[in-house]
Formats: structure tokens, C-alpha cells, sequence
């Protein structure tokens, strides 16, 4: 950005412009990612979304964090969840409308939760640490990884091994030994 | 007081002794079974038989006392003892019990299950009655109380599912008020003991024996038949396997009113001086509710079951006196009513072992047909009207008249339902044995001598305690008036 | 007057009359049963020797000074204690001997009666318990034993009418008899009770001597009628009469000892035995008169349409006792236990003498019998007349002689209306017994039988049989005849010896009772003994009238409808449904109402996952506002 | 743009549309996507918080990296616990699958 353009375009406008635009793409990717029936819609919803929660950590200062977002959501997820559709769901088939009281239901307890919880966020006094470090660098991250959660970062990797391990067996074994059609 | 060997120990292991050797024998060898059942209710018996004699009735007190802490933290003793109270309730257990298994001899069906379920069921009777710890007394109450369940339901009769099922709800409802009772007294006492006597001696404080004695009353109060929680009773009698009924008219019901008394008024006196007036009520319009209920039935043991339901409102009545002469006549009927009440059911399982019925309109002539089954049941009857010289007679009068002197008009009530029970039973017995005989039973056999023994010996018994009360009266006022002493 | 303890001798003559018939009960019973002559004999030594006892008794306390009391204690329990013991007083020596008497020739009058009979060794074994309990109940000591034995006479009673229990009547009748004298002995309790309570001392002399000092005017009327209500009840007074006609079904030997000689006389005994405690309330002696009057005309009227000969002896068992309770209501205590002396030797008589017809003509009815010919039996028929003209009143048997002391009883009375109904009655008396002579002696061939023949019991049997029953009937015939001559000895008897207070002497009394029994027999003359007589009585004219006796005034029907539709319909059924209905079907109800709570419950289960998502997020969100708002 | 509200509001709004979604889909991936979006609003809280208030920034971050490392792990499971019932009742409805019903 040259100091030219500064004079026009203020950083703040700017940032202001992105920042709406994160949010934007957030609750768009999030509504995405929930209204439409059909599945393949809300996959790339997810995506979207994931995109404005990864722009909205550099906002909160965390450029590795945004990464990382991208990396495991859309990277990983998005991705297995695309392949669980295909082999499920067959895409032709018509998916009927939600039952409206269901819906209505939904709504209604989303409501008081995002009310009861407003409550929450509006009435906690909440206090600022008085000393606060500055160290934001994924250096200290990583130290922090392998000093204090030591184990807690064993413990993750741990849980994915088992949870890769579950999913096989699950998926494999579980799936009630009835051959996918078609298969000798 | 060390009598050196520990009979009542003796007693309560010789059942779980015999039920041990039952478990190791193998399923078919029925005669083993049957004959260590026999052998550990002899046991049982002439130990009972011994203890009973050789308590030193000028003494009195406790005697054959064995005590051992158990959980000392918690003050739960092992505690065994006997005084006036307990001490027919253990003779009486064991005649019912030997003769109930003789009765019992000619059964087919899974007998071996049939007599381990019967040997733990009396196991826990004995408990009962011999343990002065109220944990023990606790424990010992919920063994004897389960077998009921699968003794009824698996080798029952008429409705033995609904009998058997409705039979140990209600009483695991009375369990379930007693066992809050037991906490509450455990810790109102502050003495954190389940020491029955020690808590007695100490007292609770007034205000906590209201509450204490309305939860044995009505705890124990079920297993009694105490109206209106009666209709488990001939439910569960007519539904029973013969053995069965008469253990458990015969014992199991003097269970409940004997927790009330030995829990519930030794711990509670003054909650007894509290409720008295309502638990009269109770009694007595049981008394007369049952007699009159009894009328209307057709089924020989729905009326033997009402008839208990009058007779254990006499026994209810006499504890409610807060007299000695009140309460001695409750133990004595008891006593007699166990007896008798045995009596009745053998004679009836005989019957309906031999002719598939019970039902009275089908019946009839039986006089004819089978008099040695006809001659204990009507001595059975005769008993329950109350004629003199039968045990239960002096019972009966004991309770009158100290229910008259307590509540002169629920005394004038209990004694009119002696001409309705009187009207009940000779209706029962006109129409069962006398009259023309039914020829589809004609040819039904009689009893074999072998198998009237075990009646002739409740038979014998009620004779016996009939023609001498004071065999068994001097001995239960020994245990009652330091009770009534404490009612002042 | 203060008792003595009994000698050597004297003790154990009294145990044995009270233990030998226990013993021949036990060992008829329970070890001879099979053995059936065995049975007989013992039952006969065990009846006879304490006959002899109580002769002996008797005899030898002729002239008596103090009461002989010997007890123990039988029970003991919280302050009440019941003795059991004998006392030995003219009274009760008087009743022993009556009682091992009757019960002695009725024991052998049965070897004819029952011979044949399957269960006769049982039937020998109840008459032995009913000895026993007989024989305890006149000796008691005290009134709580005399209770106990009275109850067990009641049992044997039941026990005896039941004999024949495959008939249904038979049965149906012992259960009445049973039931209707427990009704009355419920009072009797009670009295008891009543009386311990108040004073604590249950014994005999102690009542008579000791109860009108210390017990309240009130609580005395109030006791004495109590046990009176037993007495009602047993010796079947109005209103509790109805029983004992039924008791006929009972073997005839039975309703000779039981129910006209020896048990239903226990009430007149008890009264007698406590008649210093009733005299004590003026009250409770005036419902016992009362009553008496009541009973003895009602039933005489019953007795002068019955057709079946032991139902006549027994309306006439009724009213004869009502007769004794008027004597000693009216405070004469010799007169009622005179009368019952006197009665009952003839009324034994008279049931012996129908049982031997009975037996012969295997009928009831009197009038089948007379056209069978029973005047061919002369020992029974002189015997049936000697006792029935005792029992009308006639001079100079024993009946007429007690029945004066009872008239001259009445006659003392303020209020002549007493003495007018006793002599309506004795003239109703003398009405349907010369009734049933007549038609005995005359009876009428071409004549259509005026009751309807019902089957009685036995059969035709021997000689031997025969006279063993007439046997007896010639010791009764005799002591009908000679006891009225014994009647001033045994009232000094009875007083202890001690001169009598000179009574009133009423000449006119015995003329008038003379023409009333005269005209009672005239009537049934007329109507029965003539030549051409129709033999039938006035009343069959008036149907109202037979109708209402011949139903015992309606008496049973009352009580049935009570039974039915009170007792039965009413509490038995109303009671049954409470049970079935309200406590069952509350419990029931609860138990469905739980089930059906489970099976609401179970709705919420719908296995959809986002339902229970929906209660999960909601209540967190709420509790979580609820902490931070509260 | 610089307040704890802002982004906390934020999160909040995206929790409460993924919680809407988590209700009302029937498609069991559908409510998988649902808890992706839950998960990354309370990501977005931690790393909220750690912004404005922690006095160590760099431990929001180590939580949302574990979040995400339990969402990764939360996904493979839970796709193959789905695969599984398709294959069983031929559907991925989760109305269908109805075992649980009392």
C-alpha cells in the first residue's frame, strides 16, 4: 500500500473494509453451511466459512492460527466430508422439506440461546489482565507445546491415532458386513 | 449367662447349613434334598425345644446371649439373644418349619430349588427373630422376605404371578419405611450404635419416637396384615405353594408384628402412647373387616387368609393396650395363630394336592371322604373361633380383655367379630365337610399316616398350649412387663 | 361363709368326676375309635363312676355348713389369672348329680339308640366331652371357668346336633345352635370383663357375697345383664329361641341330655349360681322375669301346632325354662332350681320315650306314629304319660309340685299380672302335651295325617335294643314320680340346712291351677281324646294364628333376613367390594397409574437424537442464565 | 472492530446458526457441518479472550489448536460412524435411526 493511495484510502477504512468483509463471508459461509438441502451446498458453506473464522484470527493476531484453519478445515475435513457424501448419500435422490414444526422448534431454542447467552457476554464484567505479555510469535508456541502442554499435546496426538484406528475399524468392520451392490 | 455352647447360633446355622449342602448335592437326588431339609428342621427343632425348656424363667432378662462386635466403627454387633418375647417366636418357627417341610415331601417340581429357597427363607426368619442389632435385624428381614418371590411364583397356584408379585411389593414397601426408621433412629439416638438394647435403655427423645414408631408401625405394620395394608395377604396365601402359606401365615406374618413390637415399642414408647389410639382403630376394624370379608369368599384359602387378617388385627389390638396382659396375649396369638394357621393351610394343601380344588362350592362331604384331613382342619377352625382349651382361646381373651379395659368400644367390636368369625368358619366347615359328599372325589385318598405326623404335631402343639397356657404365658409376661415398665 | 379346703377323699372324688369324661374322651377318640364295644365300655365306666361320685358327694354333704372350695391357678398373663378348681355347695352338688344322672342313663340308652350306627364310637367320645365339659362347668369355682366349660358345652352341643353331619339340616342346625349361643355368650363376656375390671375377683362366693357392696348400682344392672345375655342365649329365651327346635336334628339321646335336661338348663344354673349377685339388682331380676314370661308363652304357642313329637318337647324344653327364669325373677331361688330339678328328670323322660318311638317307627311325626300303633309299646307309652302328666302339672308327679313353688314365687309379687301369665302358660302346657297324649293313645285310621310324615332317624331293631332303651325310661318314670315328694328336704337342702322362713301359703293357688291345667287337658280333650274328635286343634281354624306360630312368630325369618340381606348382603358383600374395589383397586390403580407414568416417559425416548438435543441446549442455556441472573 | 463484545458477539451468532443447524438437519453429515461451525465459534471465543484479556497470548492459541485437533479427530469418527450406519439402514437420516426409542 503506497503512502499515495494512504492519502485517499485510510488504513483504518481499509481494515474496517476487511473486517466487514471476513464477517460477511462468515455468516454467509456459516448460513451456507446450514439452510440449503442440499449437502454438497453446505460442504462449500463450511468452506466459506472457515475462510472469514481464519481472516478473523489475523484480526485477533494469530497469522499461524488462519493457517492452520484453512489447512485442517478446508484442507482436511471439507475434504473428508466430501468423500463421506459420495459414498453415501446418492445425490439424485430428492431430499423433502424439514417438518416446519421442527424448524420452528430449531429456531426457537437457537433463539433463547443466543438471548440467554447475550445476557451472559453483555452482564460478566470481564477483566483485563493487569500484566499482559506481547509475545505472539509461533516460537513461543511451540515452546509452550513441548514445555507446559507436553502432555496435553501427546495426549492429541494420541486421540487422533486412536480416532484414525476408530474410523477404519468403524467404517470397515461396524459397517455390518453387507457388501457394497454390485461387488462378487 | 454363658451357656457355653451357642445354641442360637446353632439354630440360625443349621438351615444355612442344610441349605449348603443342598446347593452341593446334584439335581436329581430329591431324596437327599429332602432329607437334609428334614434333618436341619429337626435340628432346628429340638434345639428350639432344648432352649425354650432350659430358660430360666425366674431370671428372665436376656439369656443364651452371644455378642460380638462386628463393624465397630459403625457399632454393629452380632448380637443374639433370647428373653420372653422372641423366645415362642423361635419355637414356633421351628414347628412350622419341620412340619412344613414333612408337608412338603411329596413334591416333584424342582426340588431343589423349592428346599434351598425355604431353608434361606427360614434362615433369615431365625435371624430375625433371634438378632437384638438392628442392622442384623434389618438384613435378616429383607432375607427372609425375597425367596417369597420365586417360591410363590414358580411353584404356586390361582394368580401366582400377580400373587407373588403384588406380595413382595408391599413389602418391600413396609422395608422401605423401615429402613429410614432404623437411620432415624440410629441417628437420634447419638449413641451410633445398632445396639437394640443399648438404644432402649439409653432412650430416644421424646419427639423423635413420634416419627420413630410411625415408620416401624407402618413398615413392619404391612408384614402384619394391618388394615387397610392387608390384601397381599390372602392374595399371596391363596397363591402359595402349601409349605409356602404356612410359613408364611405361620411365621412370616408374626414377622411384622413382631418388628413392631420389639423395634418399634422398645425403641419408641412414647410414639406408641402417641399412636396407640389409631393403631387400635386399625386392629380392630381389621378384626371385624376380615371376619366379614371372609364370609363372602369361595376359595377355602381366601378365608383361612382373611381369617388371619382378623386374627393378626387381635394381635395388633394386644400391642396397642400398652398393658402386659394386652401384650402377652398378642405374643401368645402369635404363637397360636402360627400354629393354627399351619395347621389350616396343611390340611387344605392335602385337600388340593387331591382333588385340583379349593374352591368351596365344588367341595363338600370331605368329612366322608378324608377324616383325618377334615379332623385338622376342623380342629383348625374350632381354634380360630376361639373355643377354650385350644391356645389361641386364652390369646384371644388375654387380648379382649385389655383392649376392653384400653378402649372399651374397639373392644366391644373386636369381640363381635368373634361371633362373625365364628359364623365364617362354621360355614366353611358345613359346607367343605359336611353335607352330601361329592362323588367326584369319592374316591379321593385320605392322608396317610406318615403324612398326618406333621399335623397331628401342630395339632398336638395347639392342644398342648391350649389345655396348659401357662406354659408358654409365664414365660412371655417375663419378657413383656419390662417393656410396660417403660411405657411409665 | 367362709369355704373349707377339701379333705383327701373329698378332692379326689371330685377330680375324678371332672377328669374321667376328659380321659374317655381322649382315649375314645384318639386309641379306641376302631373298637366300638371298647369305646361303649369306657365311656359307660367313665360316665358311671362319676355318677357314683357325685351320689357319693352328695350323700355324704347332706347336711353341709360351709362351701368347699379347692383351685389353681390355670392361667396367668398380665394380671388377670384363671383359676380352675371346684366348688362343693348343695347347688352344685345338687346339678352334679342331675347332670352325671341324665347323662349316665343317656349313655346307656344310647347303646340301643345308636346300635349300628358307623360313627357311634365318636358319638360315645363327644357325649364324654360333653360330660366333661358339663360336670367342670357345675363344679367351677370361678365365673371364668364356668365361661370356658360353658363355651365347650356350646362346641360339644355343636358337635353332637352336627352328628349326622351329611345331612344338610343337621349341619345347618349345629351352625345355628353354635352361632346364636355365641351371639349371647358375647355378653356374657363382656359381663366378665366388666366384672374383673371393676373388681378384680372373678370367684363365685366372692361375686355373691362381695359384688352389691362394691360395685356401683349402675355397673350391677349393667353386669348382671351382660351375663344375663349368655343365659338367653343358651338356655334359648326369647330372643334367641329359635335355635333349639333346630337342634332336633341331633340324635334323640342328644336333645334329651343336651337340650332339654342338662346344657340348656346351665343358664337357669348360672343364675341360680350367682342369685345373691342378681338379687343385688332389682332391674336386671325384673328382665330376667321379663324375659322368661316372654319366652314361655311364645313358645308355649309354638308348641301347640307343632306336628313333629320332638319339636313339641322342645318348644315346650323353651317354654318350661322361660318358666324357671319367671321362678327365680321372681326371686323364688328354690322354685327355679326346684323346677329344674323336676324338669329335668321328666323332660328327659319324655325325649327317651319319643326316641324309642322314633326308633321304632322311624317317623317324627306324632300322629304316623299313633297310627303305626305306637300304643303296642307300653313301657314308652306309660312312660310318655307319667312324664307329660308331670309336665302338665298333675297331682301328685313331680311337676306339679315345683310348678306350685314357682306359681306361689309369682303369686308374692306386687303386680297379679305375673301369676295370671303363669297360669295361661301352665295352662298352654297342659294343652299341647295332653294334645299329644290324646292323640297317641286315640289315634284316628281313616283319618288323613293331619302333618306331613318327614323321615326320622333309626329303624327297627331287636328286643335286646328295645329294653336297653326302656331301661332307662323306668329310673326316669320313677324319679318323676317320687321327686315330688323330696321337695321340702331339698329346699333345706339348698338353704344349708337352716330353717325355712315360714312362706306364705296360698290354698287358692293350687285350685286354681288345678282348674287351669283341668281345662287346658278339657280343651285338648274335646278337641283330640273324644270319640269323633277331629283332632284338630282350634288354631288350624284361625289361619292367622297358626301361620304365625307354626312359623315361630317369624322369629327365623327375621333372623334370616338379617343374615342375608345385613350381614351377608349388606357388610359381607359391602366389605368385600371395599376390598376388591377401593384398597385393591387403589393399589392396583397406583400400580397402573406408575406403568402408564413409564410408558408417558418412554414417549420422550423417541430415539430421535435432535429431540433430546433440543432439551439438552435448552435447559443449559436456561440453568446457565438462571446462575448468573440469581 | 477492537472490542471483546464485537468478536464475542460474532462467535455467538455463529454458534447459535450452527446450533440452529445442528437441530433442524436431518443428514447426519449436515449436523457434522453444524458442529464445524459450533466448534470454530468457540475457537473464536478462545482466541477472543486470549486477544483482550489473557495475560499470556499464547495460550488461546494452544486451545484452538487443540480444538481443532479434537474437531479433525471428532470428524474422521464421526464420518465413519456414519458410513457405518448408511450401510446398515441405507440412510444417513438420522430420523431413521431409531434404536434409541424407548
Amino acid at each position: 500500500m503506497t503512502p499515495v493511495m494512504g492519502q485517499y484510502i485510510r488504513p483504518e477504512a481499509v481494515a474496517w473494509a476487511a473486517f466487514i468483509l471476513v464477517v460477511g463471508l462468515t455468516f454467509a459461509g456459516a448460513l451456507i453451511a446450514v439452510l440449503p438441502r442440499n449437502i454438497i451446498y453446505n460442504v462449500f458453506g463450511l468452506a466459506t466459512c472457515i475462510l472469514g473464522v481464519a481472516g478473523l484470527f489475523i484480526f485477533l493476531g494469530s497469522e499461524f492460527l488462519a493457517m492452520m484453519e484453512i489447512l485442517i478445515y478446508i484442507g482436511a475435513i471439507s475434504i473428508a466430508i466430501v468423500f463421506a457424501i459420495m459414498l453415501s448419500q446418492p445425490m439424485h435422490v430428492r431430499i423433502p422439506p424439514a417438518w416446519r414444526p421442527k424448524l420452528y422448534l430449531s429456531f426457537a431454542v437457537s433463539a433463547v440461546v443466543f438471548v440467554s447467552f447475550s445476557v451472559i457476554v453483555l452482564r460478566t464484567p470481564w477483566a483485563v489482565a493487569l500484566e499482559r505479555s506481547q509475545d505472539w510469535t509461533v516460537k513461543r508456541l511451540g515452546e509452550l507445546f513441548l514445555t507446559r502442554y507436553e502432555l496435553l499435546f501427546e495426549l492429541i496426538s494420541l486421540a487422533l491415532l486412536v480416532a484414525i484406528i476408530g474410523a477404519i475399524i468403524t467404517a470397515a468392520a461396524l459397517g455390518g458386513g453387507r457388501k457394497p451392490e454390485g461387488e462378487p | 449367662m454363658n451357656p457355653g455352647f451357642p445354641y442360637l447360633s446353632a439354630i440360625l446355622l443349621a438351615p444355612a447349613l442344610g441349605l449348603l449342602v443342598i446347593l452341593l448335592l446334584p439335581h436329581d437326588n430329591r431324596r437327599a434334598v429332602r432329607w437334609v431339609s428334614l434333618i436341619s428342621a429337626g435340628v432346628c427343632l429340638i434345639l428350639s425345644i432344648y432352649i425354650y425348656a432350659a430358660y430360666d424363667r425366674a431370671a428372665a432378662g436376656l439369656q443364651f446371649v452371644e455378642r460380638a462386635s462386628w463393624v465397630p466403627s459403625l457399632g454393629i454387633f452380632y448380637y443374639l439373644a433370647v428373653d420372653g418375647i422372641n423366645l415362642p417366636m423361635v419355637l414356633l418357627t421351628s414347628i412350622v418349619f419341620f412340619t412344613g417341610v414333612w408337608t412338603m415331601w411329596d413334591l416333584q417340581h424342582r426340588v431343589k430349588e423349592f428346599f434351598a429357597l425355604m431353608l434361606l427363607m427360614v434362615v433369615g426368619v431365625y435371624g430375625v427373630f433371634l438378632s437384638l442389632d438392628l442392622f442384623f435385624l434389618f438384613v435378616w428381614y429383607d432375607v427372609s422376605l425375597f425367596p417369597m418371590y420365586p417360591l410363590i411364583a414358580i411353584w404356586g397356584s390361582t394368580r401366582k404371578e400377580y400373587g407373588a408379585l403384588k406380595l413382595t411389593l408391599y413389602l418391600l414397601a413396609g422395608s422401605a419405611l423401615v429402613l429410614p426408621g432404623i437411620l432415624y433412629v440410629y441417628f437420634q439416638s447419638g449413641l451410633f450404635t445398632f445396639d437394640l438394647v443399648q438404644i432402649a435403655q439409653a432412650g430416644l427423645p421424646v419427639e423423635a419416637q413420634y416419627l420413630g414408631f410411625f415408620l416401624f408401625l407402618f413398615g413392619f405394620g404391612v408384614l402384619a396384615g394391618l388394615w387397610p395394608f392387608h390384601t397381599w395377604s390372602p392374595v399371596g396365601h391363596v397363591a402359595a405353594p402349601t409349605a409356602v402359606s404356612m410359613i408364611h401365615a405361620g411365621v412370616l406374618m408374626k414377622l411384622g408384628a413382631y418388628g413392631v413390637l420389639r423395634v418399634g415399642m422398645f425403641l419408641c414408647p412414647q410414639g406408641l402412647a402417641d399412636w396407640s389410639p389409631l393403631f387400635a382403630l386399625l386392629a380392630t376394624v381389621g378384626i371385624v373387616y376380615g371376619a366379614f370379608v371372609g364370609l363372602a369368599q369361595t376359595d377355602l384359602k381366601y378365608v383361612i387368609g382373611y381369617s388371619s387378617v382378623s386374627h393378626m388385627g387381635l394381635v395388633s389390638l394386644g400391642l396397642a393396650t400398652m398393658s402386659v396382659g394386652g401384650i402377652s396375649g398378642a405374643v401368645f396369638q402369635m404363637f397360636a395363630h402360627g400354629v393354627m394357621t399351619a395347621l389350616f393351610f396343611s390340611s387344605v394343601g392335602h385337600i388340593y394336592d387331591r382333588t385340583h380344588t379349593k374352591l368351596i362350592p365344588d367341595l363338600g362331604g370331605m368329612a366322608k371322604v378324608m377324616p383325618r384331613a377334615s379332623f385338622f382342619f376342623i380342629l383348625a377352625a374350632l381354634a380360630g373361633i376361639g373355643v377354650p382349651c385350644l391356645a389361641s382361646f386364652w390369646a384371644e381373651l388375654l387380648v379382649f380383655i385389655a383392649g376392653y379395659q384400653a378402649y372399651p368400644l374397639l373392644g366391644v367390636c373386636a369381640v363381635l367379630g368373634l361371633v362373625i368369625s365364628a359364623l365364617f368358619m362354621l360355614r366353611v366347615v358345613q359346607k367343605t365337610f359336611y353335607g352330601e359328599k361329592n362323588e367326584r372325589f369319592a374316591a379321593a385318598p385320605d392322608m396317610t399316616p406318615a403324612m398326618a405326623l406333621p399335623r397331628a404335631l401342630l395339632a398336638g402343639t395347639i392342644l398342648l398350649f391350649g389345655l396348659l397356657p401357662r406354659l408358654a404365658l409365664d414365660l412371655i409376661d417375663t419378657g413383656v412387663a419390662p417393656l410396660v415398665g417403660m411405657f411409665k | 361363709m367362709t369355704p373349707v379346703a377339701p379333705n383327701g377323699g373329698e378332692l379326689s372324688l371330685a377330680l375324678l368326676a371332672m377328669g374321667l369324661p376328659l380321659l374317655s374322651f381322649f382315649l375314645v377318640f384318639f386309641v379306641t375309635r376302631p373298637r366300638v364295644t371298647l369305646s361303649c365300655a369306657v365311656s359307660l365306666v367313665c360316665s358311671g363312676l362319676p355318677l357314683l361320685a357325685a351320689i357319693w358327694l352328695l350323700a355324704g354333704h347332706w347336711r353341709m355348713e360351709a362351701p368347699i372350695l379347692w383351685e389353681l391357678t390355670w392361667m396367668r398373663g398380665g394380671g388377670v389369672a384363671v383359676t380352675f378348681g371346684f366348688l362343693l355347695d348343695p347347688l352344685s352338688l345338687l346339678m352334679l348329680c342331675i347332670v352325671t344322672g341324665v347323662s349316665f342313663l343317656v349313655q346307656v340308652y344310647s347303646l340301643g339308640y345308636m346300635a349300628g350306627d358307623p360313627g357311634k364310637a365318636k358319638y360315645y367320645a363327644f357325649l364324654s366331652l360333653f360330660a366333661w365339659s358339663m360336670i367342670s362347668l357345675v363344679l367351677a369355682s370361678g365365673l371364668m371357668q364356668l365361661y370356658i366349660f360353658w363355651e365347650l358345652v356350646g362346641l360339644s352341643s355343636y358337635l353332637l346336633i352336627g352328628f349326622w353331619h351329611h345331612k344338610f339340616s343337621a349341619s345347618q342346625a349345629g351352625k345355628k345352635a353354635f352361632v346364636m349361643t355365641r351371639l349371647g355368650d358375647l355378653g356374657f363376656f363382656l359381663g366378665i370383663i366388666v366384672l374383673l375390671l371393676n373388681l378384680g375377683d372373678l370367684s363365685i362366693l366372692g361375686l355373691n357375697q362381695q359384688a352389691a357392696t362394691r360395685l356401683t348400682p349402675g355397673l350391677l344392672t349393667a353386669s348382671a345383664l351382660l351375663i344375663f345375655c349368655g343365659v338367653v342365649g343358651k338356655s334359648a329365651q326369647f330372643p334367641l329361641l329359635t335355635w333349639l327346635p333346630d337342634a332336633m336334628e341331633g340324635p334323640t339321646p342328644v336333645s334329651a341330655l343336651l337340650h332339654s335336661a342338662t346344657m340348656v338348663a346351665a343358664g337357669v344354673y348360672l343364675v341360680s349360681r350367682l342369685f345373691p349377685f342378681f338379687q343385688g339388682s332389682p332391674q336386671a331380676l325384673g328382665w330376667v322375669l321379663v324375659i322368661g314370661t316372654v319366652t314361655m308363652l311364645l313358645s308355649s304357642t309354638m308348641a301347640m301346632v307343632a306336628s313333629d313329637i320332638k319339636q313339641v318337647w322342645a318348644y315346650s324344653t323353651v317354654s318350661q325354662l322361660g318358666f324357671m327364669f319367671m321362678g327365680l325373677g321372681a326371686g323364688g331361688y328354690f322354685a327355679g332350681v326346684y323346677h329344674l330339678t323336676t324338669h329335668a328328670a321328666f323332660k328327659a323322660l319324655l325325649f327317651l320315650c319319643s326316641g324309642v318311638f322314633i326308633h321304632h317307627y322311624a317317623t317324627n311325626d306324632f300322629f304316623v306314629m299313633a297310627r303305626s300303633g305306637a300304643r303296642s309299646l307300653k313301657v314308652p307309652m306309660l312312660s310318655l304319660t307319667v312324664a307329660g302328666a308331670a309336665l302338665s302339672g298333675v297331682w301328685p308327679l313331680a311337676g306339679f309340685f315345683s310348678k306350685e313353688t314357682v306359681l306361689s314365687a309369682l303369686a308374692e309379687l306386687p303386680n297379679p299380672a305375673w301369676l295370671w301369665l303363669g297360669l295361661l302358660g301352665a295352662g298352654l302346657t297342659a294343652y299341647y302335651t295332653f294334645r299329644l297324649l290324646f292323640v297317641m293313645w286315640r289315634p284316628r285310621r281313616t283319618q288323613p295325617p293331619a302333618g306331613h310324615a318327614e323321615h326320622g332317624e333309626g329303624g327297627h331293631h331287636g328286643a335286646a335294643v328295645y329294653w336297653v332303651m326302656a331301661a332307662p325310661l323306668l329310673v326316669l318314670a320313677v324319679l318323676t314320680a317320687l321327686l315330688g315328694a323330696a321337695g321340702p328336704a331339698l329346699e333345706s337342702f339348698l338353704a344349708w340346712g337352716r330353717p325355712l322362713p315360714p312362706g306364705a301359703h296360698h290354698g287358692w293357688l293350687v285350685a286354681a291351677s288345678v282348674v287351669v291345667v283341668a281345662a287346658g287337658a278339657g280343651l285338648a280333650w274335646l278337641e283330640f281324646g273324644r270319640a269323633g274328635a277331629a283332632q284338630q286343634g282350634f288354631l288350624s281354624r284361625i289361619p292367622g294364628l297358626w301361620n304365625l306360630f307354626a312359623n315361630r312368630w317369624y322369629l327365623d325369618w327375621l333372623y334370616r333376613w338379617l343374615l342375608d340381606h345385613v350381614v351377608y348382603g349388606l357388610f359381607s358383600r359391602l366389605f368385600t367390594l371395599n376390598d376388591r374395589r377401593v384398597v385393591d383397586g387403589g393399589i392396583d390403580g397406583f400400580c397402573r397409574a406408575t406403568l402408564g407414568a413409564g410408558w408417558l416417559l418412554s414417549l420422550l425416548q423417541s430415539g430421535l437424537l435432535q429431540y433430546n438435543l433440543f432439551t439438552m441446549v435448552l435447559v443449559m442455556a436456561l440453568v446457565g442464565l438462571y446462575f448468573l441472573l440469581v | 472492530m477492537n472490542s471483546l463484545h464485537t468478536y464475542l458477539f460474532i462467535a455467538l451468532v455463529l454458534f447459535c446458526i450452527g446450533l440452529f443447524g445442528l437441530l433442524k438437519r436431518r443428514s447426519l453429515i449436515g449436523m457434522l457441518i453444524s458442529v464445524e461451525l459450533m466448534l470454530n465459534a468457540v475457537g473464536l471465543n478462545f482466541m477472543a479472550f486470549n486477544r483482550f484479556l489473557a495475560p499470556d497470548p499464547a495460550v488461546g492459541q494452544v486451545a484452538v489448536l487443540f480444538i481443532m485437533g479434537i474437531a479433525a479427530a471428532e470428524a474422521a469418527i464421526a464420518l465413519s460412524l456414519i458410513l457405518a450406519l448408511f450401510r446398515k439402514i441405507r440412510s444417513i437420516n438420522v430420523e431413521q435411526a431409531r434404536q434409541l426409542k424407548g
